[in-house]
């Protein structure tokens, strides 16, 4: 199966319900749709968040992200990808990333989502500096993120 | 000619976007590395720091990947998007 | 934490961008938001499928969902944890079910939206009678939405 | 007195929504399995399917759970919604 894969990074907000209509256009085959929304806490690792900066390498990004979703697409039987991460400057409760699969089945769509999310999370180039009222500072990178990857080096799939 | 860029903190530390560097290719990254540190041997701790990602071509590779003439080469600390 | 808990059987349809505007109304809380829908497939277990009746045990059915949706709240800390799902005569590509939850952090959200579809699968009092060029056909349980409960056995949280 | 309800494909086999049950009480959900087969033998194997579930007032339960007077008391085949 090829799947219908769309990427996109931008420093414009995404509509869901749009996104979430065109994964649904003219798709009877698909039972399942998940998707993940990722938004701007209003804390952060302990601190107090007025907004963030989203920096981001943009000769790498879109490559990297369309790596990722390849790989869930090897794994996984997808009909539809679709993702968008946002960068430049964002407020709270702002949308920073959106990644929505539809597939025949719900297994096959919720892991995929999961996977880009958490792939996403270790190998996209993107940097968030967040504002608080202690200054300016970068955010910095969880273990618990690496430690994510493992469930799918398990994965017997 | 070997172009090599910072991204993040990594660039505010080391106070630059990036260098060009002329060095015998092909070498690796650790090379270039070492390379970098000569020209500015204040940058060694951040450029040495085992969390330091390297990107050529825009993809992520180990300190031991090949570099070769005309290649993009960026260094930057973890990812924290998504 | 205390989540809010909202959930309807209902024969209407329900709309996914209201949905998910009323999970991030007032919410500067929480970092993630993970959403399951669940559509009519034109083609099921081989048959081509016009529609299907979906019964359920109306004295039952809100009782089951409420456990299921308590359950997730007490492994993983959800903020918000919305579930329709709708009964009644369905037809192609329609939507089904809904299953959003909102958390601070995603691994949360993922597991808990997954965790609260395969319990519906398995317990939940309904039935999907479908329409096929053959004549009505009663939906057969599948042996590998009961493997699906496994993985939330060995979980280890 | 005993409220039985079937549904789904069960409803539609055994040609009943459901039944009263005037039996001893408290008893087993396999007595009550024992009592409607008394009453109507050619229910005998679509109620003894290993497959068949039972609530008890709403709950899900086992063969062994136990029946009180007034319970509703329903049989059904594996659940398929979602």
């Amino acid at each position: 199966m090829t799947a219908l894969i769309n990427i996109n990074v931008q420093t414009q907000d995404f509509d869901v319900a749009k996104e979430y209509a065109a994964l649904r256009q003219n798709n009877t085959q698909d039972g399942a749709i998940v998707f993940f929304s990722g938004l701007v806490r209003d804390m952060n690792q302990g601190q107090d968040v007025k907004g963030l900066f989203l920096e981001h390498y943009p000769a790498m990004t879109e490559k990297s992200l369309a790596e990722i979703v390849d790989q869930a697409c090897t794994r996984w039987p997808l009909s539809r990808v679709r993702l968008i991460h946002r960068v430049g400057q964002l407020h709270i409760s702002d949308q920073i990333v959106f990644v929505a699969v539809s597939s025949h089945h719900r297994e096959a769509a919720f892991e995929a989502c999961h996977f880009i999310m958490d792939y996403l999370k270790n190998r996209a180039p993107f940097w968030k500096k967040e504002t608080t009222p202690q200054g300016d500072t970068w955010v910095a990178a969880l273990d618990k993120d690496t430690y994510a990857l493992q469930k799918w080096d398990e994965h017997d799939q | 000619m070997i172009n090599v860029l910072f991204f993040a903190q990594l660039r505010e530390t080391l106070n630059s976007q990036g260098v060009e560097l002329n060095i015998d290719t092909p070498c690796t990254v650790s090379a270039i590395k070492n390379a970098l540190v000569q020209h500015n041997p204040n940058w060694q701790t951040h450029l040495n720091l085992a969390t330091v990602l390297c990107a050529v071509n825009q993809t992520i590779v180990d300190n031991q990947s090949m570099i070769q003439d005309g290649d993009e080469v960026a260094f930057f600390p973890p990812v924290t998007g998504g």
